[in-house]
């Protein structure tokens, strides 16, 4: 066991390193009142949490972490601040003690109850001996999926990807409804002035090359997922990424023509109609909702080539593969398309903010 | 749905199709006043044959519905409630009369509106007076007090508003914080509510915790404008007069003391009632109640309000009988409740009339009136007389009932309160009927007719009706008593 | 000669993470925008690349390397493209290049902070750099 | 009580899956309602969607009179790998009063659309609409903690954006919005760590097995944090009393749809949640939770009944006022649940059932007179009565029950309130149940009073009768309010059934 | 001394978690109570995260021996701990909270959006994203209708 417990104190150095790192973040963001430095400071924040989350053997966390909070909300941030004053009012000090009281309250609550979890670390934690544990044991026998977290995500607790994927569509809507659909996007819209001046022929090939690349690798995000880390959300951000830079550098217009925000809305519904679509197949064909064992009728799972996934010594579930597959990609159409419309609804929000909604 | 049931069922039907009906009608005064005319003689005639029914010793019953696990929307008729039935429906005949007269002849405004609620409020009354719990009694007390909040402020102006203000306050805020809870309370104790003769609570519960209920529902009864809860009284005198005849004689404070005879006759029992401290200190605030109502009645000089003080006096007389040790007094009670209404129905009418006539409200300006208008001072002196108590008019009878039923039962107090009371309503009714009758006064000339030819014939002819009424009940004050006796019936 | 590997790779890496460190120093003690971005881009790109040849050879022919080549081959494109953004932006949200002492380049720092308001007009671009600094120099 | 067993017919098929259909069904409509060509469509879209979602919560409810529970284990996984719906009588009984409101929001919309939401955003407000609706099912249905949550946000997300839209009218919509964002979000992060902590100390996610192994460890500052967590979070969800700081304002300044769906279920749906956990999951007989019944959740909503009835009578606006007297009805509800008898529970389920349909009426019927009339303050509405007979009419038949009035449900819930109160000796809650009538009963007068008797200042707007197509929900609404008064022995049953469900529900 | 070490994640966590409430609270701009929101949530991720940490353990990814991605994976892994216990001994962390925590993260950007857009509408409407300079204009005009529109 000593290559545990070595192990186990370089993990515990590295992860106090990095958690001691986003104390200081956190205090710094608490202290500036730049709201750019404060949302600039988070994006890193977001990113030192994913290093630790790989650090805490959560790879899939740290990657949508990385994505999402380091790069999605980040950028949303950046939008809504263009549109508005990028200082904050400085708050006097007796103005701090209430909610440093709520805090500390919170706090103390949380400290007096942590310390009576289990030790970290502890294999045999209620936590991680019971259900987790079950998981590790059935999941890829189940569902034929190496990622335990994917086979988890997508088809034990499947219910709540659906609910989860919801939620994004759900914040699209939200923010459409708020702010418009983005059709009047001046053409000198600021998120792209500075690259749409004179000389940003650099900028231009650079994204040429790059915007391909980068709608590859979502894709094989989307498809590695039951292998390795990824699925879904981190390919549907770096896919709405990739359109992303393409309304940074050749601006929102251009965009729009090639990406139609009435499509990336209707992308959006179809991806959850699809998701929940699955499910209703599932029941048609006498399972539960989303029983992916019942997704193929028998003669069709019959019609399926054995080595069609590769390795033809493996067993098959075709239906959780093919479930899980389904699904991702429903997720993958909603989180995009979503990402996208949120990026249509603030960048496509005329500046200076006089414009009627 | 036997003829009890359908029984009950008209008796409510026919105030509320009125109400609909009149609301339809409203553009055709004739229409909308015969209308009216005709639902109350029909209601009358139920009335009649209800209490027929009882008489005879099968009451119609009827359980209309069951709101609640265990709690049910019931009618059972028994001798108070048909009297209340008979008196309420003959009287709300009379009163339309007269209000037709009235508003016709004061040209309300919103007439239509008026006589929809007062249909309103006779379907509230009905539903009181055959009411055969707690719960159904509360629903229809409720359905009185908001169907007359309209009437009450028909005025319209901010007085008006702000005398309607007090009148709910008052009224609804001690019923749902004293009444309801009360209700409630019996509920929870006894397991239901039904009236039963002999009492519903008696042998169920301590006499102490039993005080406290009755506390509850005296004073959450505030249509029974027992002190302190009586201010609302006075205040909805802003009304027009046929109103406050409503509320005085036929429908709301009768609704409100008999209530008080049916909470003791059939919930708590003459036996408990006789057992309880509370009653007695009750007792001492009814008999307060009475002679302070009766001084303040002589100190005003408006005469609406000095009728509503007299009122104030003559209800705590009913309370007492109410909470009397003696099941005597529930008969005297329900004799006085009756008498009581024909006589101040009377002298209300009576200032309806005077003031359509020569708009004269004060005692002051009426010296020598009677002499223009002798057939209405005529009838206010003969319902003075009933009200004090002098024969021969109906309400000597049940005062000497409700004497003999306190001093038969050692309430040396009560009996002294109400000999005196009488003695003061004398000096503030009588001489009102008896000034006008005198020759005017040199210095002040009586108040001039407003309205060419006096009060209209429809003003006067229930005025008329209701003082024959106090002499014709002088001689039948004999059938009553025989009528009413079973409500004593669970007495030992 | 295996055992070797790993060693000479870590050390390459700990050699390309003081030369992030370097640059890290370099953005906070340089006068203006374009020597801050100039220290920043330079380091970034060339620490990052010494440290994935450090795992290259850590990892050894594998397809972590692979992916590890990819990764360079990327950074090698963005970092610099990047660099010229931010110095485009800068330049053409009317930063003057350092002349004279730091003073002057402080005032010159404050009223690029103001400009980033929303008044500033829509030829402005979208100026990270500007209040990046203070935003830094907070730390 | 109706036999539900009879109620319905549906294919077998279809009643085996009920129970998730009946949250697939909106959420499959939200989208369909995003993609509708035009506001028509959308609009039938969400109509037929809450339809086929009451249809589905009939069939549960006809499921659970025959089986008693019905779970519903999702995935073909079996708890507690998998997520299940677990359907008693309780949950029963939200979904059917959620989806009946739905279907009467739904059809109101279309004309509360059409006066205060632009034209093209129709689809996506029924899609932000049926959203809210399908998280909120959910919410009722799921026996799964973590599912709880996602369903929580499913429900709120939209909600936020959808009661800012009441900018376009007022823009003190948007404070209100943002102020109800942050508090709701903090309510559903409390939440998730105080199921984290339950997760830490029991290693699982499904309700009912987190109370089986909970019995074990009731005492262990884990679960006390975790309980204090989920407490407070699911009171921001439910505006229990020092939490609701958020909700006047939302409900006021919402487009009048958003005002009646949100008072009408939402809170509703938290106040579920909560009893689930503190009779479910937790044991109210023992320790913690039975102290926080007693010296929390009670005095707590004693102050709500009160105070916020006071702040109610000295406010000026007129949807303000309902929405505080909202706050004061959650606390008439979580009196009945702290009286934890059958009778207590039984009377509070029955007032949260008379407190959505009455809330429903008052707002439905001032938002069709407010489409016309851009009004605020009962000032603005003097005289609407007159102007407005029939909407009017409805509003007092609504204000009559929540004033308590007898023929109306609102009476006979209090007549429970206060029977279950006596028979628990509790005699300060009755004490503080009638100064709160009290207290109604002044506003609300207020509030008829200048409806029907006062006249409008000359020259103000004045209102017009609301059309047909709200008139009809909005007299539904009224008729249910007056018909329970009379019989109230539906929402008693399923209320009765509802608490015993939680009582009886302990492992 | 070991039990401090063994609970100084949570702690550490906490004192995040108490982090981003402060700032939510204390921060009068709206912007800024958005940023300390995500900061509370992304933290009660991270107390998730901890929560399922197996000391010794890798990633939930199963290593099958034979395959490709077993092999790239195992080369990964901390080489000596492999070869002390081979693959099939390999010690997995717990997936369940990372699949919550996907959940809450998806949530939490939702949120973010949905309130930064309310923010810039607030702007419009008001001209202002302090909160007090709102409050101080609703209560100077409390009858507006003057919407942003």
């Amino acid at each position: 066991m000593s290559g545990a417990i070595s192990f186990l104190d370089a993990n515990l150095a590295i992860d106090l390193a990095l958690l001691a790192m986003l104390v200081v973040l956190a205090a710094a963001i608490a202290m500036t009142r730049k709201l750019l430095a404060a949302i600039l400071l988070m994006g890193v924040y977001s990113l030192v949490s994913a290093v630790w989350l790989v650090v805490m053997d959560a790879p899939d966390v740290a990657f949508t972490e990385a994505v999402v909070g380091a790069g999605v909300s980040t950028i949303v941030l950046l939008g809504a601040i263009l549109l508005t004053r990028a200082e904050a009012e400085k708050t006097g000090w007796g103005r701090l003690i209430a909610p440093a009281l709520i805090a500390v309250a919170t706090g103390a609550l949380l400290v007096y109850a942590a310390l009576d979890l289990p030790s970290f670390g502890d294999p045999t934690s209620p936590a991680n001996a019971y259900v987790g544990r079950t998981y590790l044991e059935v999941a890829s026998r189940d569902t034929g999926a190496a990622n335990v977290v994917t086979a988890v995500l997508a088809s034990y607790r499947g219910f709540d990807t659906l609910g989860e994927t919801t939620v994004i569509f759900a914040a699209g809507v939200g923010v459409a409804l708020a702010l418009g659909f983005g059709e009047r996007a001046a053409p000198a819209s600021r998120l792209m002035a500075g690259a749409t001046g004179d000389h940003n022929v650099v900028l231009r090939v650079a994204a040429k090359l790059l915007i391909p690349i980068i709608a590859l690798f979502a894709f094989y995000v989307q498809f590695h997922g039951d292998l390795g880390p990824g699925g879904g959300f981190q390919a549907g951000v770096i896919l709405a990424v990739a359109v992303i830079l393409h309304a940074l550098v050749f601006g929102l217009r251009e965009t729009m023509t090639a990406v139609k925000p009435s499509f990336a809305r209707g992308v959006a519904a179809l991806g959850v109609l699809l998701y929940s679509g699955i499910g209703v197949v599932c029941i048609v064909n006498g399972g539960g909702f989303l029983d992916y064992g019942h997704l193929f009728t028998a003669e069709i799972e019959a019609q399926i080539p054995p080595g069609l996934l590769g390795d033809p010594g493996a067993t098959h579930h075709w239906g959780q593969h093919f479930g899980i597959f389904f699904i991702e990609l429903g997720v993958l159409f909603t989180v995009a398309a979503t990402m996208v419309t949120i990026f249509y609804g603030f960048a496509g929000r005329s500046p200076g903010g006089e414009a009627k909604l | 749905m036997n003829s009890g049931e359908l029984l009950i069922l008209m008796a409510l039907a026919i105030p509320l199709f009125v109400a609909a009906a009149v609301y339809a009608v409203g553009r055709m005064p004739d229409v909308r006043e015969t209308l009216t005319m005709v639902a109350c003689i029909a209601l009358i005639v139920i009335a009649i044959s209800m209490a027929m029914r009882v008489g005879q010793g099968d009451p119609p019953v009827w359980i209309a519905a069951r709101p609640l696990e265990g709690v049910e929307l019931a009618f059972r008729l028994e001798p108070l409630g048909a009297l209340f039935a008979l008196m309420a429906s003959a009287l709300w005949g009379v009163n339309s009369l007269f209000s037709i007269g009235y508003m016709r002849g004061r040209r309300e405004a919103n007439q239509t509106r008026f006589y929809v609620c007062f249909a309103l409020a006779m379907f509230g009354a009905m539903g009181v007076a055959m009411a055969g719990n707690l719960f159904t009694l509360f629903v229809f007390y409720e359905v009185l007090t908001f169907s007359t909040y309209p009437l009450v402020t028909h005025k319209g102006d901010e007085a008006a508003r702000r005398a309607g203000r007090i009148y709910l306050a008052i009224l609804v805020g001690c019923s749902v914080t004293l009444l309801l809870p009360g209700i409630i309370g019996v509920h929870v104790i006894a397991g239901s509510t039904d009236f039963i003769p002999g009492g519903q609570l008696a042998g169920k519960i301590a006499p102490g915790l039993a005080g406290v209920l009755l506390a509850l529902l005296v004073f959450g009864t505030a249509k029974a404008a027992l002190m302190p809860v009586h201010s609302w009284l006075p205040a909805a005198m802003v009304a027009p007069a046929p109103v406050s005849a409503l509320l005085h004689a036929v429908a709301v404070v009768k609704a409100g003391v008999f209530t008080l005879l049916k909470v003791s006759a059939y919930i708590f029992g003459p036996v408990l009632i006789s057992e309880m401290a509370v009653a007695q200190y009750l007792l001492w605030i009814a008999a307060a109640t009475i002679v302070i109502a009766s001084l303040v009645a002589m100190r005003k000089d408006d005469l609406k309000a000095r009728l509503a003080w007299s009122t104030i006096g003559q209800l705590a007389y009913i309370t007492s009988a109410a909470l009397l040790p003696a099941s005597a007094g529930l008969v005297a009670g329900g004799l006085h409740l009756l008498t009581h209404a024909v006589g101040k129905i009377t002298l209300f009418m009576c200032v309806g009339a005077i003031y359509v006539a020569s708009g004269a409200t004060k005692v002051s300006e009426m010296r020598g009136l009677g002499r223009r208008m002798p057939i209405v001072f005529g009838c206010f002196l003969v319902a003075a007389l009933s009200v004090t108590g002098l024969p021969p008019f109906a309400g000597m009878w049940s005062k000497f009932l409700l004497l003999t039923a306190s001093f038969g039962s050692d309430e040396w107090i009560t009996a002294a309160a109400m000999i005196v009371s009488s003695l003061l309503s004398l000096f503030y009714l009588a001489p009102v009927a008896i000034r006008g009758l005198l020759p005017p006064a040199k210095d002040a000339p009586p108040a001039e007719f407003i309205r060419p030819g006096g009060a209209p014939g429809l003003a006067v002819a229930p005025v008329v009706i209701t003082a024959l009424a106090c002499l014709v009940l002088f001689f039948l004050a004999d059938e009553v008593t025989a009528f009413l006796i079973p409500v004593a019936g669970g007495a030992p | 000669m295996t055992d070797a590997l790993p060693l000479v790779g870590g050390g390459l890496a700990i050699a390309g993470v003081l030369l992030v460190l370097l640059g890290a120093i370099g953005v906070l003690r340089f006068p203006d925008v374009y020597t801050r971005i100039h220290a920043a881009s330079i380091t970034d790109t060339g620490g990052a690349s010494l440290m994935i040849l450090g795992l290259c050879l850590i990892a050894g022919l594998s397809p972590i390397t692979l992916k590890l080549v990819i990764a360079w081959a990327f950074i090698m494109v963005t970092c610099p493209a990047a660099a010229h953004a931010l110095a485009n932006a800068a330049f053409s949200s009317g930063h003057s290049p350092w002349i004279g002492s730091f003073r002057i380049m402080r005032e010159s720092d404050e009223q690029a902070a103001v400009q980033t308001g929303p008044q500033t007009g829509p030829q402005t671009g979208p100026k990270k750099p500007g209040p990046k600094k203070p935003g830094l120099q907070k730390q | 009580m109706i036999s539900f067993e009879t109620l319905y017919a549906a294919p077998l098929e279809l009643i085996k899956h009920a129970p998730v259909l009946l949250v697939a069904g909106p959420l499959m409509g939200a989208c369909a309602a995003a993609l509708a060509p035009n506001s028509r469509w959308a609009w039938m879209i969400s109509v037929a969607a809450s339809i086929f979602a009451a249809w589905m919560a009939l069939c549960v409810a006809g499921e659970v009179a025959r089986k008693g529970v019905v779970d519903y284990a999702i995935g073909g996984f079996a708890p507690p790998l998998g997520i299940a719906f677990r359907i008693d009588w309780l949950s029963a009984m939200m979904g059917l009063l959620i989806s009946f409101i739905s279907v009467l929001a739904a059809l109101y919309s279309g004309h509360a659309l059409r006066a205060e939401v632009r034209e093209e955003k129709h689809g996506l407000f029924q899609a932000g609409f049926l959203l809210c609706q399908a998280g909120l099912l959910g919410v009722v249905s799921t026996g799964d903690a973590f599912n709880a949550f996602v369903f929580l946000e499913v429900a709120s997300i939209g909600t936020y954006a959808l009661v800012a839209l009441g900018a376009d009218r007022d823009r003190r919509a948007l404070p209100a919005a943002f102020n109800y964002l942050i508090m709701g979000t903090i309510g559903a992060t409390f939440f998730v760590i105080g199921v984290g902590f339950l997760y830490a100390a029991t290693g699982t996610l499904n309700m009912a097995d987190i109370a089986t192994r909970l019995v074990t460890l009731s005492d262990s500052r884990a679960v006390l944090a975790g309980f204090a967590f989920i407490v407070v979070g699911l009171g921001l969800k439910a505006a229990m009393f020092p939490l609701h700081g958020w909700l006047p304002n939302a409900y006021a300044y919402a487009p009048s749809l958003i005002a009646v769906f949100l008072s009408a279920t939402a809170t509703k749906a938290a106040i579920y949640l909560l009893a689930r956990f503190l009779f479910t999951v937790f044991d109210p007989g023992s320790g913690f939770a039975h102290l926080f019944l007693v010296w929390v959740l009670a005095p707590l909503g004693a102050i709500a009944a009160i105070v916020c009835s006071l702040q109610a009578v000295f406010e000026p606006e007129l949807r303000r006022m309902l929405a505080f007297s909202s706050v004061a009805q959650v606390g008439y509800i979580l009196l009945g649940l702290s009286i934890a008898s059958l009778g207590g529970m039984s009377a509070g389920l029955m007032h949260l059932t008379a407190h959505s349909l009455m809330k429903a009426a008052l707002f439905m019927a001032l938002g069709g007179v407010a489409i016309l009339l851009r009004a605020r303050t009962l000032a603005d509405f003097a005289g609407a009565g007159r102007d407005a007979p029939w909407t009017m009419a409805a509003f007092a038949i609504a204000a009559a029950s929540l004033m308590g009035l007898p023929l109306t449900f609102g009476f006979l819930t209090k007549f429970r309130l206060i029977e279950a109160a006596l028979s628990a000796n509790q005699i300060w809650i009755v004490a503080v149940i009638a100064a709160s009538s009290l207290l109604a009963l002044i506003y609300v007068g207020r509030m008829l009073e200048a409806l029907f008797f006062r006249t409008p200042a000359p020259g103000a707007a004045r209102a017009a009768e609301a059309p047909l197509g709200v008139l009809v929900p909005l007299w539904i609404l009224a008729g249910v309010s007056v018909w329970f008064g009379v019989d109230a022995s539906l929402p008693e049953g399923l209320a009765n059934s509802g608490a015993l469900a939680l009582l009886g529900a302990r492992p | 001394m070991s039990f401090l070490l063994d609970h100084l994640n949570y702690v550490a966590v906490v004192v995040l978690m108490m982090g981003g409430l402060f700032i939510v609270f204390s921060s009068g701009n709206l912007i800024k109570r958005m940023v300390g929101l995500a900061i509370f949530q992304t933290s009660t991720g991270l107390f998730y995260i901890s929560l399922a940490k197996v000391s010794g353990g890798t990633a939930p990814i199963m290593i099958n021996a034979a395959s490709k991605e077993g092999q790239a994976l195992a080369a990964e892994l901390d080489l000596a701990y492999v070869a002390a216990h081979g693959l099939d001994g390999v010690v997995y962390s717990n997936p369940l909270p990372h699949v919550l925590i996907l959940t809450a993260i998806v949530v939490g950007v939702s949120t973010l959006a949905v309130g930064l857009a309310i923010a810039v509408r607030l702007r419009e409407a008001y001209g202002t994203l302090e909160a007090d300079e709102i409050a101080a204009l609703d209560r100077e005009t409390p009858k507006s209708t003057g919407a942003g529109p």
